[in-house]
This record gives C-alpha cells, structure tokens and sequence, in this order.
C-alpha cells in the first residue's frame, strides 16, 4: 500500500461518510440528522469516482443528496417528528441488536480481511457514461423498461397513498 | 490499477451497512427508519461498484446495477414515504412502536 | 381302533346341530344328544373290548409348524385313555338320558344340550390327547364347558359368581400347566407323552427341573379336581344344574385332574419332592373337604365336599406311587358319584329344595330314588361288597406302603368322615318326620331312574374288576408292558382292610345314632355356635380369607395402577401439553404486531448464524 | 393378467369407490352405503385370490412391482444421487396383513352401515381413502412409500373419529392426532437419516446396507431402532404411551374402532417386526430383555386397569393394551414361536377385537349404554348378542380352539425359553385376563337384568354376517393354526435369518 493521493482522497471520503453516519444516529433533530446524511451520500458519490464510475457518482449526488434526502425532509415537515415521548422497550434492544451488529460486522469483516482479489487494468474510466449507455440500451434493456414500469407503478401509488381521501378532507 | 485495496472499500461499506441497519432497527422515528434502509441500499452499491472495478472479469454490469438500485431506491423512497403519510393521518404519530395495526 | 377319533366328535356335532337348530328343535333336542352320546358310547365301548386285545394305537399329524418345531395333534388309545373314554362317554350317555326328564320345561332345554354335547365333546377329546399341549387345549374347553353350564341359569347371581369363580380359580391352575409345559416342552422338545418319558428316563432333564414342572403340572390339577387350596369353586359349582353336576362336579372333568396326574405318572415318579407333594394335598383334602361336609346343609354341596374329598384319596394314591389305586377309584368314584348326584338330583326333581333340613321321610315316597342313593352312600363309605370299599382299601394300601404313615391316618379318619357324614346325609333326608313344606311329591320319570338303576349296578359290582380276592384284572391290564407305572397290585397288611371296615362302619354307626335313631342328640359333637362348628360351616373362611388377601390385593393393585394411569401417566401427558401451550401463549403475546421488533430477531439469528459460520468456518463439525 | 399390476389395483381400488361416491347426491343413502361396501370388496377378492396363488405353491414374489418414482440428480450428474422408486410387493406376513386388513375393512364397512347416523358420503369416502392407506402400509416395500401410506392412514382416521364420534370426539381425535403425529414425526426422522446414509429406502436394500459396520455405527444404530421402537410404539401402544388410544377406543363410532383396534394398531406391531427386527436385529437383540419387560407391563398394566373399569369400551381397551403386550412378549423372545406368536396374535386380536366392538356398537345402539352396571342380564333379551360376546371374550383370554390361544401360547413358549422368569411373570396376566373379561362380559350378560330389555331386539339380518365371518375366522385359526403359519415360514427365516439364529 502507498500513500498515493488517491489513498488520502479515499480515507477523507471514507471519514467523511462514517462521520455522516455516526452523525446520523447520534443527532437529536431529525433535520440535523438528515443534513448529516447529506455529508455521507457525497462522499459515497466520491467514492464512487474513486471506483472510476463518474457516471454512477453523478447519479448518486443527483438521487440521493437531492431527491431522495428533500422527500425526506417533505416527510418530516409534513409529519410531527418531535414528538420527545419516550420508547417503551427501547434499551435493551438496543443494546442487543448493538451486539448483534457488532458480530455481524466481525463475522463478515472476518471474510472482507481474507479477501484477496486480483486485479486487472480496467477501461471503465474511459467513456464511462457511453459504456452504461451502450449497456443500458442493448444487454439490460429488458430490466431498464421493467425499471420504468416500476417507477411508474411507484409514482401512481405513491399519489394514491398519499392523496387525501375525499372523505377525510370533508370531515376535516 | 488502484492502489487502494478492494477490501477497504468493501470495509467501508460494511461499515455503512451497520450503521444503516443499527439505526433501521433501534430509531423510533419512522422518517429516519427510511434513510437507514437508504444508507444500507448505498453501502450495497458501492460493493456493486467495487466490484465492477476489481476482479477477474471487471465489467460495466456492476454499475449498471448499481443504477438499478438506486432507480428501485428511490421509488421504494416515494413509495414508503406516501404509507408514511398515510399512516400518520391516521394514526398522529411517526413513531414505528405505536404502529402495531397487526398484533395479534 | 383307528376310528377312535370320531368318539369326541358325535357330542361335537350334537353341540353344533343344537346350536344351529336347537331353537326349532325344542324338547326334541334331547334324542339328538342322547342319540349321538349313545354313538360315542358305542365306540368307546368297540375301543375298550379292541384295547384288551391289541396294543395301543397312535396317530397323529402336523398341527402347527413354528420354524423347525413342529407341533403335533392326534389321538391316542392305550389303557387309561380307553378306560377314560368308557367311563366319560357312560356318563355322559347316561346324564344326557336323565336331563331329558330333568331338564323337561326349561325354557333352554336345547341350549343346555349344546351345552352338554360340548362338554362331552372335550372331555373325550382331553383323554384322547396324545400330547400334553392337546390336553391343555381341551383341558380348557372342559373349563368352558363346565362355566358355561355352572352359569346356565344365567339369571341366578349366585349361578353367575360360581361360574367365574370356577373359571378363574381352575385357570390359576391352568397357567400352572402351561408353565410347567412349556418348561417341560425345552427341556425335552417334545410335547408327546412317549417323548417326555423318554427324555425324562434317559436323564436329559435335570431333577429339579422335573420337580419343578411336576409341580407345576400337579397345580393345572389341583385347580381342576378342586384340591386344597383351589378347592373352593367346587362347592359353589353346584349352583349348575345337578345332571352337571353329576357329569362334570362328580364323574369327568374334577377328574381330569388325576387323569392328568396319572396320564404324566412316569414324570411323577422320577422326582421324589413331586409325588411327596401329590400325596400331601391329596391326603390334606381328603380330610379337609370330607371334615366341611360334616355340617353342610345343602344336599348337593355336602355331595360336593364329598367329591373334593374323594379326589383328594385320588391323589394321595397316586401320590403314593398307587397308580392302579388312583385310577381305579376314579372309575368306582365316578360311577357311585355320578349315581348319588342323581339320585339327588331326583330328590330335588321331587321336593324342590336342596336344604336337606327341609327334607326327610322321603324313603317311602321316593321308591326308586332312596334304595339307590343308599347304594351309593354305602358305596361311597367303603363298605365291604360295594365298589367303594375295594378301591379305598387299595388307596389305604398304598399310603401305607408308599410310606406315609401320616397320611394314611388321615386317609383313614377321612374314611370315618365320609360314612358319618354320608349317613347323616341319608337319614335326614330318607328317614324320620316330614319336615318343611312338601307338596306332592313323587317318584321321577323312568328316563330318570333308569340312569340311576344302571349306576347303581356298576357302582355295586365295578369294583369286582380288582380285588385283592378274586384278582387284580383291571391293575395287570392298567399296568401291562409299562413298567414305570409301578406294580398292579400292592399287596398290602390284612388289618388295613379290617381297619376300613372299622372305620367306616362306625361312621354309619354314629350318623345312625345321632340321625336315625336320634338317641344322641346332633349337637352332641359340636352344638350351634360352637367355634369349631362355626368354623365348619363357613368352610374353614378359605373363601373370606381369599376376598381379604387376593381380590382385595388385585382390586386394590388396580386402583393404585388407576391412580398412577389418571394422574402420572396422564399428567405428564397433561405437563407436555401445558408446555406447549403455554409456550403458544407466549409466543402469541411476542406478536407484538411492532415491525421493528420482528425485523430485530430475525437479524440476531442471522447474526448468531453468521457468527457461527465464521467461527466455524461451515458445517458444524 | 398381468400379476405385478395386481397389488396396485389391490391397494387403489378403494380410491374407486370414492370417484363414484363423489358423484353421489348426498341424500341418497342407500346407494352411498352400497357404494361404500362394494368398493371394499375388490380389495377383499383380489388379498383372497393372492392368498389362493401362494396356496397354490406359487411364489409371492410374482407380484412385486418396481418403478422409478423420484429422482434427486446432481447439477452435473447423470446418475442420479437419491432415487425412490414405486415398489409394492408381498411375502408371506404381509400377505396375512393384507388379507386382515380387507376381511375387517369390509365388515367394518357393513359395521358402519348400521352404526352412522349422519353423513354417510363423507365417511365413506374418508372410510376408503383409509382402507387405501392401510393396504398400501402393509405392501410397501420402500420406506418413503411406507410413510406416505402411514400418514395416509392418519388423517382420515383424524376425521373420521372427530366427526362421528361420540360426546368427546374432538378431544380424542386431537389426541390421536398429536401422539401419532409425534410418533410418525420420530418415523420421519429415522427414514431420512436412513435415506441420506445409504441413498435408498428399499427394504430390503436397507437390511445389508445397515449390516455394514463402516456405514453406521453400533451405537448410531441403537439409537435409530430406539427411535423405530418410540415411532411404533406410539402405534401399539407401548405402556406410557397409550392414553390416546384409549380415547379413541370409547370416543370413536363403532365401526372406526374396528378398524383402528383391528388393524390400525397392529401396523405398530407389523413395523417393529419388519423395520424394527428385520433392519436392525443386533440392536433389537440387546433391547430384547427391555422389550420383554414392556411387554410384561404393558399385559400386566392392562389388565389390571381393565379389571376396575366401569365402561365395557374402557375395559375393550385396556385389553388391547394387554393384548398388546402379549406382542412385545413374542417379540421380545427373538425365536421362532415368539415371533410367530407376535404375528398370530396381531391377526388374532384384529379380527377378536373387531368383533367385540362391532357387538358393544349393537348393544349402545340398542341400549344407548355401555357401562357394565347399567347392563346385565342380557342374555335374556339379546341372547345371540350376549352368546357371541362370551365367545368372543372366551377368544380374547386365550380359550383353546380360538385364535387368542394359539398365539398366547406361542408367544409364551418363546419368551419361555430365553426369559423365563419375565414370562412366568406375564403369565399372571393370563388370569387376570380371565378375571376382567369374565367380570365385565358377565356383568353384562348375566344376573338380573336391571332393567327391561323387552323391546331390545336382538342381533338379526346383516348384521349377523360380521359377527359369523369373524367367529368363524377366530375359530379356524385356532382350529388349523397352519392357515396363518404356512404363509409366515419363508418370512419367518429370513428374519431368524437377520438375528443370526
């Protein structure tokens, strides 16, 4: 291992979105816990160019760090997330599934150390968008249209759920 | 060639994963449930992309699908958010211990 | 010979026939019994005559096949099986004949036929058996015949308690038998008489292992001729009707016993410890029964106490190596026996009631029936001339030169029981004042007394057939080519017959003086309420005794073994299923319908297995 | 004909009765009973024709069939990994349990004729689906096919008790439904591990398969057989496992009991002796000595309790735990009379049983009553029913000349020769055997009727035929005993075989 930029740039991303992360559990607002997402969705995007997948990077900042955390900050405006009662069986679980969380990343950890993959001069960096394109239209064209129907069915189900019942706003 | 290791990105993305799952397993907020299963949804891809890059065969498949993910992702983000809202019109709450509609 | 067969199956078919179409054939089911016992009769006479001149004849075939074992059925006639056969099919002839009058009226006359012709059917078959596994079987069926026919005024609680007492008292005998058979049966791999024997002479049996299943034997025997202590079903036995008693309580199946006994004598005598114990219960229930039957009130059942008692002469013969005496009382037996239930049974017939305090002054009225009980009562008290007198003496000879000094004393005071108490049978029934409520009372039809006529001549003159004056015939024929059955005749002491006669003549003496003539007054041996007299009468409490210790155990037994099956069994079977539940309930209360809190389990158990596996590295080794 | 179809028409020809049944309306009652019966009756001719083609000298093994069925292929394998094939066949014993078993199914299914009430389709049709089963039990020469069969037998029966039995029905069709799930779970365990040893479930395959030391291990093997004794044991009953059985036997409509006690039972005995004893004899001989004594508690236990019960079912049922000790007895004796007095005594105490409790059907059917105390002097008002419970009785405790004798006897005269001392002990059982019966048939039959029986008919019409066939097969058996024993020879070797005697 030498210490390449590429290896600084890597562990300031790496920290970065751990931080997020641990920010993200330990925060008291919800607000300020979704900023600290934020923190780590970018830098996953930056490790994703790290990766040589400028492309997925993009799509990454563009879905995560904006559309998917502003749904979420819609869905915490809308809804009354300060509600500070307390949870009923909260530390004992908590503690237990800590535990359990820490042997499930020993366990697997145990198999990522081991894990010695070989390497080979790579051509993703080079038309990186022209490559998921080509790829996209002609190997996995038949998941890419299924993927729209998808979001199709999500869009319309999504308004369905979240529309207001006529009932419900007559009583309201 | 790289000189980071693949298993440190796989590391960091185990780490990720924990957080993600330790936080959709213990947080009351049902808001923040949704972003730990998003946080764990991201520490999948970057294994997908990782493992695009490295390997024997190194192939553009690992990203494409890592864009399927993310496309699944954020419908499953709409979609959950839309019961979220549902569910708090009917219910005033956000907090995942109160609904328990089927106990029993 | 060769047809001896068909001997058991003529009452056999009686019994089918009348099973079938009894019904319709109402009082006439009586030719149809008589009809085919007269036919087993015939035969058994041809075999009897054939016998005297030819040697014994066997045959048999392949029963059942077990691996390499094959078990044999068939049928045998040498001395003994032709003289039982003569005797039995008699009998059996005869009672058939006297039911007819008997029985007439009964609404089951036909069952009762069938009955009949079933039991003759396995008493033939028992003492044609070549095998001691075919006597087992008809040894049983024997015991169902009598049950059923003991039990045949089904209606009668008393009928139905002697029935099953009879049953389960002979079959605690009879799983003796078939211990000791089967015992016998390794030891010499045969069932076959002839092989046993020559198992047993040959010495490829151990001696304690011959005592042991002599033993064994002895009690299928003790439990079917009503010896001491399984004496008891006897005398309740005679709530059946009295031809049944007269066939099956008196003449055949109590005396399967001994048949049995004298049918397995060579096993008998290759152990010491086993004949000593034979001779030891025949003598105790000689004057155990005959000491009951002093007091008893009821006609049949002093009869009864009698039969016991004579059974128990029976086996202290054989006891004492008496083969011929044993067996030739059981033929003079059979016959004054069969003739004295008769003839009581014609009294019955006559004045409805077997309380002999009610009877009395019956000589006059009863012109047939009296003489000929008086035959058989002085038959059965051995006096001289009669057929009772030579057989005793022989068993009183071979007590005393089997060496049983003791024994034979007791033998002898028995003999003074049986004459007193025979006699004080006779005259109060015969003789004195009318007592109770008589009502027109008379003489039973012809189809009865001719019965009675014929037994009362066999019963003077069969035991003509072996004398110690005019030679011992019936003895050198029992005993021809067999050695192992010891001598025909056991010359004997000359005051043992004199005793005898002493004896039993001053039994007479006494019951005439206390009964006949009354100048002594009953009481004078033992006045009512008197211990020993209370004693007698309730038969020694064997029977209460029995309740106290083996049905109270056996009840008791099975209501702890209740209690362990409600509470323990069922309740650990209640403790799993409360387990269960309850873990059900818990279970449900953990559906706590929170989607986090499933979500949490399931990941722990993927993480315990994860972790497993990574520590593990796989399979579980 | 081609004779190796012949067993698969034997065993599915029920499956026929209830095509035609479905097609039945509901209300016709009397085409559903004819239907019901007559689908019983190609079994019944064709067990017979089977048995009159072994009479004849011919062998058994003409009919065995042999198909592939299942197949478990690796990814890349062309032989296949597991393969279970479709094998039916008969030998000698099996012969007997077959023909037993279509003899009672056709006189149940008269029996049931007159005993049900309501719903005469679905019984029949689950009735048939039974008779399937039990037939299919005793040909199946493969383990997997064995369980299907065995739980084929377990589901109707599940139903039939549950819903035409009496007041408790519910309760003592859960309870056979649990033990026999739970015994037939154990099952289910040994065949699989059997299965995933070896690779086949033939029978017979398994038999040198299992001999093999390399393959299993001594004590691996004593704890499959423990498991094979538990699994049936359960069927049998073995002594604390028997308190559904006894439900069962007073909750369940007459005609199931005949059935259940009849045959259902004796698959325990059939499977201790054909898995139990033919797959693993070296186990089953160091057991023999516990597997007498269970015997010799199961015979005691029984009729202990039979001789204080008050209910005349209640005692029927206890004797068959009795009765069913008498079995283990044989067993346990690991020779050739004791085995063969295990084997009698299974068809015997089928076909005595069968026609004890067709005649306590009769007699609650009449008198709405089976307690002893409230019967008594029957033989007045029903005087060929209380006849032909006596000889009935006379044939359970062993009366020689009927069938119960001939293989108490045998049983006894094995267990004699190894265990004489726990056989002498049994042999109590044998008076107590007497003293129950006689106690409860006698309290029944005999003494003062406590009431009237005057407008209680007797036993007339058909209902007379089971009654006559089942006398009269109990008492041919005691009779010539070398009906039974002629077809158990060859079986009887191979199985003497097996234990290295």
């Amino acid at each position: 291992m030498t210490f390449s930029g590429e290896f600084f740039a890597f562990m300031a991303l790496a920290l970065v979105a751990i931080i997020g992360g641990v920010l993200l559990l330990n925060l008291n607002k919800v607000v300020h816990m979704v900023v600290a997402l934020i923190f780590t969705f970018v830098s996953i995007a930056g490790v994703y160019i790290l990766l040589s997948a400028e492309f997925v990077a993009a799509v990454q900042v563009l879905i995560y760090s904006g559309a998917i955390t502003i749904i979420m900050l819609f869905g915490i405006m809308l809804t009354k997330p300060y509600d500070e009662s307390e949870a009923k069986s909260g530390k004992w679980r908590k503690i237990l599934v800590f535990l359990g969380v820490v042997g499930f990343a020993f366990a697997v950890y145990l198999g990522i150390y081991n894990f010695d993959i070989q390497q080979v001069p790579t051509t993703l960096h080079e038309d990186n968008t022209m490559q998921i394109g080509k790829g996209l239209y002609t190997k996995y064209i038949i998941p890419f249209e299924f993927v729209s129907v998808l979001l199709l069915a999500a869009l319309i189900g999504a308004i369905v759920l979240a529309k207001r019942e006529d009932k419900e706003a007559d009583e309201e | 060639m790289s000189s980071i290791p693949a298993s440190a990105f796989l590391a960091l993305a185990l780490i990720l994963f924990c957080i993600g799952l330790y936080g959709a397993l213990t947080k009351r907020n049902t808001v923040i449930v949704l972003i730990s299963i998003e946080l764990m949804l991201n520490a999948v891809n970057i294994n997908l992309v990782t493992f695009s890059k490295y390997g024997i065969n190194p192939s553009i498949d690992g990203q494409i699908f890592a864009l399927f993910a993310m496309a699944v992702a954020a419908a499953e983000a709409a979609v959950g958010l839309a019961i979220l809202m549902a569910l708090y019109r009917n219910k005033k709450t956000v907090h995942i211990d109160e609904m328990n509609e089927m106990k029993n | 010979m060769e047809n001896a067969w068909l001997i058991p199956l003529f009452p056999l078919l009686s019994f089918m026939i009348l099973l079938l179409i009894g019904k319709r054939l109402r009082e006439a089911s009586a030719y149809v019994g008589i009809l085919l016992t007269l036919a087993s009769l015939v035969f058994s006479i041809l075999v009897l005559f054939e016998r005297f001149s030819e040697p014994s004849y066997l045959a048999k075939f392949n029963w059942l096949t077990i691996g390499d074992l094959h078990l044999t059925a068939g049928f045998e006639v040498n001395q003994l099986n032709a003289l039982m056969l003569f005797i039995v099919s008699l009998v059996s002839f005869l009672v058939h004949t006297y039911s007819k009058g008997y029985m007439h009226g009964d609404e089951r006359f036909h069952i009762f036929y069938a009955y009949l012709g079933l039991f003759t059917f396995a008493m033939l078959g028992l003492v044609i058996s070549p095998n001691i596994l075919q006597t087992y079987i008809f040894w049983e069926l024997v015991g169902v015949g009598s049950f059923l026919l003991i039990g045949f005024y089904y209606y009668k609680e008393e009928a139905k308690a002697a029935a099953k007492k009879a049953f389960i008292m002979t079959r605690i005998g009879d799983v003796g038998l078939l211990i000791g058979m089967i015992l016998l049966f390794w030891q010499t791999k045969s069932f076959e008489y002839s092989e046993i024997f020559n198992a047993v002479e040959a010495g490829g049996v151990s001696n304690t292992m011959i005592t042991l299943t002599a033993i064994l034997i002895f009690i299928g025997a003790v439990g079917k001729s009503g010896q001491f202590p399984l004496h008891t079903w006897l005398p309740d036995a005679m709530e059946g009707p009295t031809p049944v008693s007269a066939l099956i309580h008196a003449a055949t199946m109590v005396a399967a016993g001994v048949y049995l006994v004298a049918a397995l004598f060579p096993l008998f005598t290759a152990s010491k410890t086993a004949l000593l114990t034979v001779a030891t219960i025949g003598g105790i229930t000689a004057i155990f029964a005959a000491s009951i039957g002093l007091v008893q009130t009821d006609i049949k059942r002093v009869l009864a106490y009698s039969t016991v008692s004579q059974l128990g002469y029976m086996m202290l013969a054989l006891g004492s190596a008496g083969y011929v005496a044993g067996v030739f009382h059981l033929m003079t037996h059979a016959f004054f026996k069969a003739l004295l239930f008769l003839a009581a049974g014609s009294v019955i017939h006559a004045v409805h009631t077997q309380n002999i305090e009610e009877m009395g002054g019956l000589w006059k009225k009863l012109k047939l029936t009296a003489p000929l009980f008086l035959i058989g009562t002085l038959a059965i008290s051995g006096v001289p001339g009669l057929s009772g007198f030579f057989s005793k003496d022989e068993i009183l000879v071979a007590a005393w030169e089997g060496g049983h000094p003791v024994l034979f004393l007791l033998a002898l005071i028995a003999a003074f029981m049986t004459a007193f108490y025979m006699f004080r049978l006779f005259f109060m029934v015969f003789t004195g004042e009318k007592r109770g409520k008589q009502k027109d009372v008379h003489e039973s039809p012809s189809v009865m007394t001719m019965p009675m006529v014929l037994l009362g001549i066999l019963a003077v003159v069969a035991g003509y057939v072996n004398t110690p004056w005019f030679g011992s015939f019936l003895g050198d024929w029992l005993v021809d080519g067999n050695p192992a059955l010891g001598h025909s005749h056991i010359e004997g002491p000359a005051w043992i017959m004199i005793a005898a006669t002493v004896v039993s003549l001053a039994g007479i003496l006494l019951a005439y003086l206390i009964y006949g003539k009354r100048s002594i007054a009953p009481d004078w041996l033992s006045g009512k309420g008197d211990m020993l007299h209370t004693v007698l009468n309730n038969k020694y409490y064997i029977d209460e005794f029995y309740k106290l210790t083996v049905v109270a155990f056996v009840t008791g037994f099975s209501y702890l073994l209740r209690f362990i099956d409600v509470f323990l069994v069922e309740g650990i079977v209640k403790g799993v299923t409360g387990i269960v539940q309850g873990l059900g309930r818990t279970g449900s209360k953990m559906q706590s319908g929170q989607v986090q809190t499933y979500g949490a389990v399931a990941f722990l158990g993927l993480a315990v297995l994860v972790v497993i596996y990574a520590l593990t590295g796989g399979y579980l080794r | 004909m081609n004779l190796h179809s012949i067993l698969s028409i034997l065993v599915f020809s029920p499956l026929l009765g209830i095509i035609v049944l479905a097609i039945i309306p509901k209300a016709q009652e009397k085409a559903i009973k004819a239907v019901g019966f007559l689908a019983t009756l190609p079994a019944l001719l064709l067990s017979l024709a089977v048995y009159a083609h072994f009479l004849a000298g011919k062998n058994l093994s003409d009919f065995s069939v042999s198909v592939p069925w299942i197949q478990f292929r690796g990814i890349n394998v062309q032989e296949p990994i597991f393969s279970v094939y479709y094998e039916l066949g008969i030998n000698g014993f099996q012969l007997l349990m077959v023909v037993l078993t279509s003899v009672i199914s056709t006189l149940a299914a008269i029996g049931a004729c007159k005993f049900i009430k309501k719903e005469w389709k679905g019984y029949f049709m689950l009735f048939l689906l039974l008779v399937t089963g039990m037939l299919g039990v005793f040909t199946a020469e493969n383990l997997i096919l064995f369980f299907i069969f065995f739980e084929v037998t377990l589901i109707p029966t599940f139903f039939l008790i549950g819903k035409w039995g009496y007041f408790e029905k519910e309760k003592a069709a859960y309870s056979f439904l649990i033990y026999n799930g739970l015994g037939s779970a154990v099952l289910l365990i040994v065949i699989m591990v059997l299965f995933a040893k070896t690779g086949t479930t033939n029978i017979e395959m398994l038999k040198q398969m299992v001999a093999d030391p390399q393959l299993f291990k001594g004590g691996f093997k004593l704890g499959l057989f423990i498991a094979l004794l538990v699994a049936f044991g359960v069927k049998l009953p073995i002594f604390p496992l028997h308190s559904w059985m006894l439900r069962v036997h007073v909750q369940a409509p007459p005609s199931v009991v005949m059935i259940h006690s009849g045959i259902l039972l004796k698959i325990g005995a059939y499977g201790l002796i054909r898995f139990g004893m033919g797959i693993f004899p070296q186990q089953f001989e160091k057991l023999a000595t516990l597997i007498a004594i269970l015997g010799v508690i199961n015979l005691l236990y029984g009729a202990f309790l039979a001789f204080i019960q008050t209910d005349f079912k209640m005692v029927l049922a206890y004797s068959s735990i009795s009765h069913m000790g008498i079995v283990l007895i044989g067993l346990a004796a690991m020779n050739e009379a004791g085995i063969q007095g295990a084997i009698f005594q299974a068809v015997s105490h089928g076909l005595i049983s069968a026609l004890l409790f067709f005649l306590v059907g009769v007699l609650y059917e009449r008198t709405d009553t089976s307690l002893i105390e409230n019967l008594g002097g029957l033989a007045k008002g029903m005087p060929l029913a209380a006849g032909f419970l006596l000889a009935g009785a006379m044939a359970s405790l062993g009366l020689p000349g009927m069938s119960g004798f001939v293989s108490e006897f045998m049983a006894f005269l094995g267990l004699f020769k190894v265990q004489p001392w726990i056989a002498a002990v049994g042999t109590i059982g044998i008076i107590m055997t007497a003293a129950y019966l006689l106690r409860a048939v006698l309290g029944m039959t005999y003494g003062k009727a406590h009431r009237e029986f005057d407008g209680v008919l007797d036993l007339r019409g058909v209902e007379l035929v089971p009654v006559f066939v089942l006398m009269a097969l109990i008492v041919l058996i005691g009779v010539y005993p070398s009906v039974l024993s002629s077809p158990l020879q060859a079986t009887l070797e191979t199985i003497m075989l097996g234990l290295g005697g």
